[in-house]
């Protein structure tokens, strides 16, 4: 039972768990041999700041999926956020129209959660109706028509998040990397981070271990919320403007990279880190088919493939486990024997 | 030995709690001393369980106070529970089957660094929990890899590596192996010799006797009495629970025994059993004893068609049905009872009709119309027969107690009017009187004619009910013993004998 | 003993509260939408609501997502909450069937549905046998299966009429969606009518029904029960591509183009009829009957806001807020019979 | 976890160090062509207008009219939705760009040159347009490189930042929306790439950045389609007092959403007071909710509605021409922008009045074309506009076969 040798299944084991870092590692490569103007500095820079948006929000999804639950109004939080922030921006300034924002989507987070924890309505639903509702919200604020930063100096603050502070890193970007290693930290290494994964693993688990599972619950929402806010606030404010539909492409792209990146949808596995680097992954692919000149049904298409080969390789596995569950070890060393014995 | 003057670790005075639709726990009056082990016992569904989340912090709508050392508390939650160092290992295995042993072992409660948490410290605590279960493991192993009685251990290190003042075990031994058993009383000794309370809850009443100071009994949500174990025999403890005499069961009949209902030959599916050969014929009723783990309930599934064999053949009454699925092989009278009726057993959400007819829905059809009116006839006068309480047959068969559930199951089976019924441990976790009604029920199925298997770790069940008894090792049957041959002690020895194959 | 009998009359008597409320459920839902619109017509502020013409609008309005939904309830009530192929479903079989239309309209049709089935049998497959993560695997088809139109199709769109130049076949592609029995019944309404009532009797009436709402509720269950739940599951998609495809044909034919954009948010309209009809995501509950319902309160809830003159961006609003109240409701009321299953 | 950190730390050292390395990466690479002049000379002699677009029109046909811009009052935004004004920022965009940092035109011809042409996402009014663009670019020669975002924001943003690195001769985009256009512009102006916006307003800002712009008038032919809207209603219900209609409108989020409701809404209250609007609503392009929609309108107003408006030819027209069937109403009139091949069959067949000519595959040809004029070394106005034309019944035949 105890220290046995690395057998080929543990190093299959390990080659699973790391497969989104190989994946990157493939890609990355692979891109920087054969794309035309992959591997310079500015499309290196172009790829980050691409993936910024992106991997904010999947910071947050992540924590929810590994509670088990699923947030898709993630989106829509981002533009509802963007929007209040570019709105009130002209009354109130940055100063202020940037925490209301957040604090907007703080309490979107809240209600989702709290719908789920108290009302007990699967998250599934809720964030379908919550991403409706969003919606209309914005709509409404809007009347229709996507908002402009304003004031003396627009650009001031779009141009310093995007010009490179650092070599290849503008501040965007840092701020991104600030948060990722920020939420890695947290999900990793503190108290409150592995009780998502507890949770998630199983509840019961965790509520007997005396956590306050709704108060958890609760949080993952407001992370995912929160998190959907500062990543629609910062790309708008780098566009110097919020569009109505800038988080709609989102959702789907941010599941995938983190079913992608080995979060399981059934909880307690995965991680946000692995998340971000899916994310890279696929736009690092993406950047690819555009400098080889090919449209978007290549993408399309094999963002699609990838996906569903993740989905059913793990389905694959996990049915194999379950098979294999229970099975004794000295028992497969006679099948052998067996074989030989019985003529067939 | 006498521990009342380590004083009162618990008392519990008038305590009571009610679901919407009963009373659980009656105005109880419960005491437990530190340095003792306190058997609860009782019947299913006699408030036992209750009284116990109650003390877990399960509920915060008990009424009643509640003494912890002296002091009076109110348990509303777990984590209040558990600050005043109770602590609890459930019947159900509570484990977060994704994450780390380490993790589990320390949940809410790893060591930190600053805001961090302390990776080394936590691995170095977590192998020193595991070491006083007898375990070796890797703590960075996530619970889904390692095997069911493993991970029974590792909830057992969880609770006690919380130096809980009053612990408490439901059924802790239900997924252990003797040897693990063993492990488990040598630990509940060393604990109690500190001057822990421990509460122990089990059906297993020998068990009871090994290790309990004293033992109370409920019934009807209510305390029945509470006696020093010195003071009372096993028929009493039965008498108290169920309110009649142990003389009524416990007797054998014989009946005649036919032909071979079910043949068996060099079946094997690799890893789990090999060169398996067996004949049960009619009106017989043939046990299968084993330890966990050795391969009892992959052989049943594998006869019943849940899992494909790799090798040998199966005659069901002269006919061969290796390549029939299992929807054929339960349309010709094969059935499988299985030992897990929350997951595998039962729908527990949906209605006993349903859940009683659910085997012969292909049976029941008119034409291509099914309507479960069909069968309510029959469903009506199973839930009579097996004294499944309540009758009403529109209640969802989750609001049943944990013996109503089971017999249930078994009136699910009895519906496909079975040929050969495989039965894996009919009775696990039941009170007495529904064990009873299983029993004569198995017993009546066999005079009728049918062909009985009966796994079951409860050695007194399997020498009263069968006519031989199957030794299973590791999988393979190292033994047959006939009824004379069969005794408890016989039976023990037996399972754990090495034997060359 | 006498207490527990005597709560046990009383849990009773809730029970066949529930059992009535659980088949009437979104009915009274219904109905409260209609007398909210027949109130609102009263008191003046909308007109000509309670008309045959105008509740007449309501079902055919809705016939399509009444026909996607009747399918996919098979999916949710199997405890694998969604079909999130559906958008692409119904634009591969709208674009195939078009395509097809070249070698005759059966010919198209019956390719329709081939198309379907195997995107049906696919996803049963891998979620039935492999126990794939049913909203993700689905999802994962949806992007395969617009990969594949994108990619074969590119960006075109492709028109019966230039497709060929067999009239009588556009002309039959083109009445899927405008047939009128009796210049009432349009055919959408119609198929829609049928599938609930085939979707009804399969569910409740025939012994895969029962097996199936054994499988939804405990799959495991089923599986020790002899039930062959992978051949089950997988019928539920199938059933579920089958409706969608039929959805599919009639979109296609109602905007006489096929196209990788059509039938987009029909995935997450047809959860939310579903769900309010009251059948739960953890599978096993509610009826085709009652998704009917689910859909038919869309409709009234669409057409009274329209009536009221309500803006495109409030609708969504009021609409999803409308939906989680629905769905805490019936959650809250589930919970309270202590059936813990929302 | 601590092999993550590892990996993560290994990640970062490879692109730190990648930067170190190609630190030169985005610059310019700088003109080639030494024989300008001669290139310049066989540029100029290419002729483009023979071209003809898919449904025989010519490719390339510029609008005749040069719009009257009126002043443009203190607050646009404080007057009412009714009165032309208000939507001056957006309909005059750019006739006064105030252009900041234009490169000058390099006067080599436009023989040769690489060009990316960045659209707003996949759709076959897209690959018309690209079709139109690539004619103009064959005929000179051009290397037209063509991206489509899938209108997804962040992906044009990248592909606009991927064409500064590739440093192509001249960029051409449609804006995925108004306002954000203008960051776009500024960030490829600062890059001293040249910037020519086509199809879609943006705002007045994002012009200063672009040599010009190029497109439909979508304002123009709305006011215009308006005016024929009106006529027609007026025709048909001589002499009544009011004359109810209601507006199907676009996806909100860019300018045709107001072009197309608020274009006809300011024209009508001066052109045809009488026309009332009864409601406006976006039920997004798809046929069955428009027919809901319209089916409750119906419902609501009755015969008070006499005409409906509609954002998009196809999906939305059919829609409203199944609601109209259903509740026989052959007397309302609908008309329509756009000029698909579903449009242009339900004009045929009358249950569309009326719909906007819209060239796809000119709005392509022009950009291409007014991108050459520069290499060429021609002047260019701030705003090139396509024709301006309504289809009805009477000529629709001319403009078949569809474009897409």
């Amino acid at each position: 039972m105890h220290n046995k040798p690395m057998d080929k299944s543990k190093l299959l084991a390990i080659g699973d768990r790391f497969r989104i870092y190989i994946l990157f590692l493939v890609i990355f490569i692979f891109m920087s041999l054969f794309a035309p103007r992959f591997f310079n500095s500015y499309n290196l820079t172009t790829i980050l700041r691409t993936v910024s948006m992106n991997a904010t929000l999947a910071l947050g999804f992540s924590v929810v999926m590994i509670c088990g639950h699923l947030d898709l109004s993630i989106g829509r939080t981002a533009t509802f956020a963007a929007v209040i922030a570019l709105l009130l921006q002209k009354s109130v300034g940055y100063g202020l129209s940037v925490p209301i924002a957040i604090a907007a989507g703080v309490l979107v987070g809240l209600v989702n959660g709290l719908l789920v924890v108290k009302v007990k309505i699967n998250s599934f639903i809720v964030t379908i109706g919550t991403m409706t509702i969003l919606q209309g919200a914005t709509y409404t604020m809007t009347g229709g028509n996507s908002v402009s930063l304003s004031g003396s100096n627009v650009f001031a603050i779009s141009d310093f998040l995007s010009r490179p502070l650092l070599p290849m890193l503008p501040p965007r970007v840092i701020l991104t990397i600030l948060f990722v290693l920020l939420f890695h930290f947290f999900v990793t290494h503190t108290q409150w981070g592995r009780n998502f994964y507890l949770l998630g693993g199983n509840k019961m688990t965790a509520w007997l271990a005396g956590i306050h599972t709704d108060a958890v619950t609760v949080s993952a929402f407001i992370l995912s919320s929160t998190m959907a806010a500062v990543g629609g606030i910062l790309f708008a404010m780098e566009s110097s403007a919020a569009t109505l539909n800038m988080g709609e492409n989102s959702l789907m792209y941010v599941v995938s990279a983190t079913i992608i990146g080995g979060t399981a949808m059934s909880g307690g596995k995965g991680g946000v880190l692995k998340s971000v680097i899916a994310i890279l992954s696929l736009e690092m692919l993406y950047t690819g088919t555009i400098l080889f000149g090919l449209g978007n049904e290549v993408k399309i298409f094999i963002s699609g493939l990838i996906l569903a080969f993740v989905v059913l390789y793990e389905a694959y596995a996990s049915y194999k486990h379950e098979r294999t569950l229970g099975q004794r070890s000295e028992l497969l060393k006679e099948v052998a024997m067996l074989k030989a014995r019985v003529p067939k | 030995m006498s521990s009342e003057n380590l004083g009162l670790a618990l008392r519990m005075v008038g305590v009571g709690k009610r679901y919407p639709a009963t009373i659980a726990v009656d105005n109880v009056d419960f005491e437990v001393y530190a340095g003792e082990v306190h058997a609860l016992v009782g019947e299913n569904g006699a408030g036992k369980s209750t009284l116990m989340k109650m003390l877990a912090g399960s509920f915060n709508d008990y009424t009643g106070t509640i003494y912890v050392n002296d002091k009076e508390v109110r348990l509303s939650s777990p984590s209040i529970a558990k600050s005043y160092g109770i602590g609890m290992i459930y019947q159900e295995l509570s484990l977060a089957q994704p994450i780390s042993i380490a993790e589990n072992l320390l949940a809410g409660r790893l060591p930190r660094k600053g805001l961090f948490i302390d990776r080394d410290k936590m691995v170095a605590q977590a192998k020193r929990l595991l070491k006083t279960v007898g375990l070796e493991l890797d703590p960075l192993l996530p619970v889904e890899d390692i095997s069911q009685h493993e991970a029974q251990l590792v909830e057992i290190a969880k609770v006690v590596g919380t130096h809980p003042c009053i612990l408490v075990m439901d059924e802790p031994t239900s997924a252990l192996s003797k040897e693990e058993v063993e492990r488990l009383f040598d630990i509940i000794h060393k604990l109690r010799n500190t001057g822990m309370a421990i509460i122990y809850i089990s059906h297993h009443l020998p068990e009871i006797f090994r290790i309990a100071d004293r033992v109370t009994v409920m019934r009807d949500a209510k305390r029945v009495a509470t006696k020093n174990i010195e003071e009372i025999t096993r028929e009493e403890i039965v008498q108290m629970m169920v309110g009649k005499s142990i003389k009524e069961f416990y007797k054998k009949e014989s009946h005649p025994i036919g032909k071979a209902l079910l043949e068996v030959k060099d079946l094997s599916r690799y890893g789990f059993f090999h060169g398996i050969d067996m004949q049960v014929h009619a009106g017989e009723i043939v046990g299968i004893c084993g330890l966990s783990g050795a391969g009892r309930s992959e052989l049943a599934q594998v006869i019943c068609g849940i899992e494909k064999a790799d090798e040998g053949t199966i005659v069901l009454d002269g006919k061969p049905i290796d390549r029939l699925t299992m929807a054929q092989r339960v349309m010709l009278g094969l059935g499988y009872l299985t030992e897990d009726r929350k997951l595998e057993g039962l729908a527990l959400r949906i209605e006993m009709d349903e859940n009683i007819l659910s085997a012969v829905i292909p049976r029941m059809k008119r034409g291509i119309v099914y309507n479960k009116r069909y069968g309510r006839k029959m469903a009506k006068e199973l839930v009579e027969e097996l004294t499944i309480y309540p009758t009403d047959l529109n209640r969802t068969a989750g609001n049943l107690s944990g013996g109503n559930q089971q017999k249930l199951l078994l009136a699910k089976w009895m519906a496909i009017n079975p040929k050969v019924l495989i039965l894996d441990e009919p009775s696990r976790g039941v009170d007495v009187g529904a064990k009873m009604t299983i029993h004569e029920t198995i017993e009546r199925l066999a005079r009728e004619g049918s062909a009985v298997i009966v796994i079951s770790s409860d050695l007194p069940e399997l020498v009263r009910l069968s006519d031989r008894v199957i030794i299973m090792r590791k999988g393979h049957f190292t033994k047959i013993m006939d009824q004379h041959e069969c005794s408890e002690e016989s039976l023990l020895l037996a399972a754990n004998t090495e034997v060359e194959v | 003993m006498n207490r527990t009998i005597d709560t046990d009359t009383r849990a009773l008597r809730t029970n066949r509260f529930s059992a009535i409320m659980n088949s009437v459920g979104v009915y009274a839902i219904a109905l409260l939408f209609l007398l909210l619109g027949m109130l609102l017509q009263g008191v003046g502020v909308i007109n000509n609501f309670m008309t045959t013409q105008n509740l007449m609008n309501i079902v055919d309005a809705v016939a399509l997502l009444g026909i996607v939904a009747a399918g996919m309830a098979f999916i949710t009530y199997s405890g694998h909450y969604a079909d999130m192929s559906v958008p692409t479903t119904i634009a591969l079989t709208g674009i195939v069937s078009v395509e097809l239309l070249r070698f005759g309209f059966f010919f198209a049709m019956a390719g329709a549905i081939l198309c379907g089935i195997l995107i049906g049998l696919i996803n049963g497959i891998v979620v039935g046998k492999f126990k794939a993560n049913p909203i993700i695997w689905t999802l994962a088809m949806n992007y395969v299966s617009l990969g594949i139109i994108r990619f074969v199709w590119v960006n075109k769109q492709i028109y019966p009429d230039v497709i060929t130049d067999n009239v009588r076949a556009v002309m039959l592609f083109d009445n899927i969606y405008r047939f009128r029995l009796f210049n009432v019944l349009s055919l959408p309404l119609i198929l829609m009518l049928i599938l609930v009532a085939a979707g009804q009797f399969i569910l409740k009436r025939t012994p895969y029904g029962a097996q199936l709402k054994l499988t939804g509720s405990a799959r495991r269950t089923a599986r020790f029960t002899g039930i062959n739940v992978e051949m089950i599951v997988a019928s539920a998609y199938v059933i579920s591509a089958f409706t969608t495809t039929v959805a599919g044909l009639a979109i296609t034919s109602l905007s006489r183009v096929g196209a990788w954009y059509n039938g987009a948010g029909y995935d997450f309209r047809a959860v939310t009829a579903i769900v309010i009809g009251g059948m739960t995501l953890a599978g096993g509950r509610g009826s085709i009957v009652g998704v009917l319902g689910g859909t038919l309160v869309i409709g009234l809830m669409n057409n009274i806001m329209t009536l009221l003159g309500i803006g495109t961006f409030s609708q969504d609003i009021i609409r999803g807020a409308i939906f989680i109240l629905v769905v805490g409701i019936n959650a809250k009321t589930l919970r309270s019979q202590g059936r813990d299953d929302a | 976890m601590k092999r993550q950190v590892r990996m993560l730390f290994l990640v970062m050292v490879l692109l730190v160090s990648t930067a170190v390395l190609f630190a030169q990466g985005g610059k310019a690479t700088g003109p080639s062509a030494a024989d300008a002049a001669a290139n310049l000379e066989a540029s100029l002699k290419v002729d483009t207008s023979v071209l003809k677009a898919a449904d025989g029109q010519p490719l390339l046909k510029l609008s005749a009219d040069v719009p009257k811009i009126p002043t443009r009052p203190a607050n646009p935004e404080a007057l009412p939705d009714t009165n032309p004004l208000r939507w001056f920022d957006m309909e005059y965009a750019g006739w006064d760009a105030q252009k900041t940092n234009i490169p000058a035109s390099p006067k080599s011809g436009a023989i040769g040159k690489r060009i990316t042409f960045i659209v707003h996402g996949d759709h076959p009014w897209t690959t018309a347009c690209s079709l139109g663009a690539q004619k103009v670019a064959d005929a000179y020669g051009i290397q037209l490189k063509v991206l489509s975002p899938n209108w997804d924001l962040a992906v044009q943003n990248q592909m606009i930042d991927q064409a500064i690195n590739e440093r192509p001769d001249m960029l051409l985009l449609i804006p995925l929306d108004a306002t954000t256009a203008v960051q776009q512009a500024r960030r490829v102006n600062q890059a001293g790439i040249p910037l020519i916006l086509f199809n879609t307003l943006p705002t007045a800002e994002a012009m200063n950045y672009a040599i010009t712009w190029t497109g439909p008038d979508d304002f123009g032919q709305m006011r215009k389609l308006a005016r024929v809207f009106a006529d027609e209603l007026r025709a048909r219900n001589p002499g009544a007092k009011e004359l109810g209609i209601a507006y199907v409108q676009h996806a909100p989020g860019g300018s045709p959403y107001f072009a197309r409701s608020y274009g006809p809404v300011s024209e009508l209250a001066g052109y045809a007071p009488e026309v009332v609007t009864l409601d406006m609503q976006a039920p997004g392009f798809e046929a069955d909710r428009t027919m809901q929609l319209v089916s409750d309108w119906l419902t609501r107003f009755g015969p008070r509605l006499k005409g409906i408006f509609a954002a998009d030819d196809s999906a939305q027209a059919l829609g409203i021409a199944e609601a109209l069937k259903k509740a026989g109403r052959a007397d309302v009139v609908v008309v329509a922008a756009g000029n698909s091949k579903i449009g242009m069959d339900m004009v045929t067949d009358g249950s569309l009045f009326a719909i906007t000519y819209q060239t796809a595959e000119g709005d392509g040809a022009l950009a291409v074309q007014t991108a050459a004029d520069w290499f060429n070394g021609k002047e260019l106005p701030n705003r090139r506009n396509l024709p301006q034309h309504i289809i009805t019944k009477k000529d629709v035949a001319d403009f078949y076969p569809p474009q897409w």
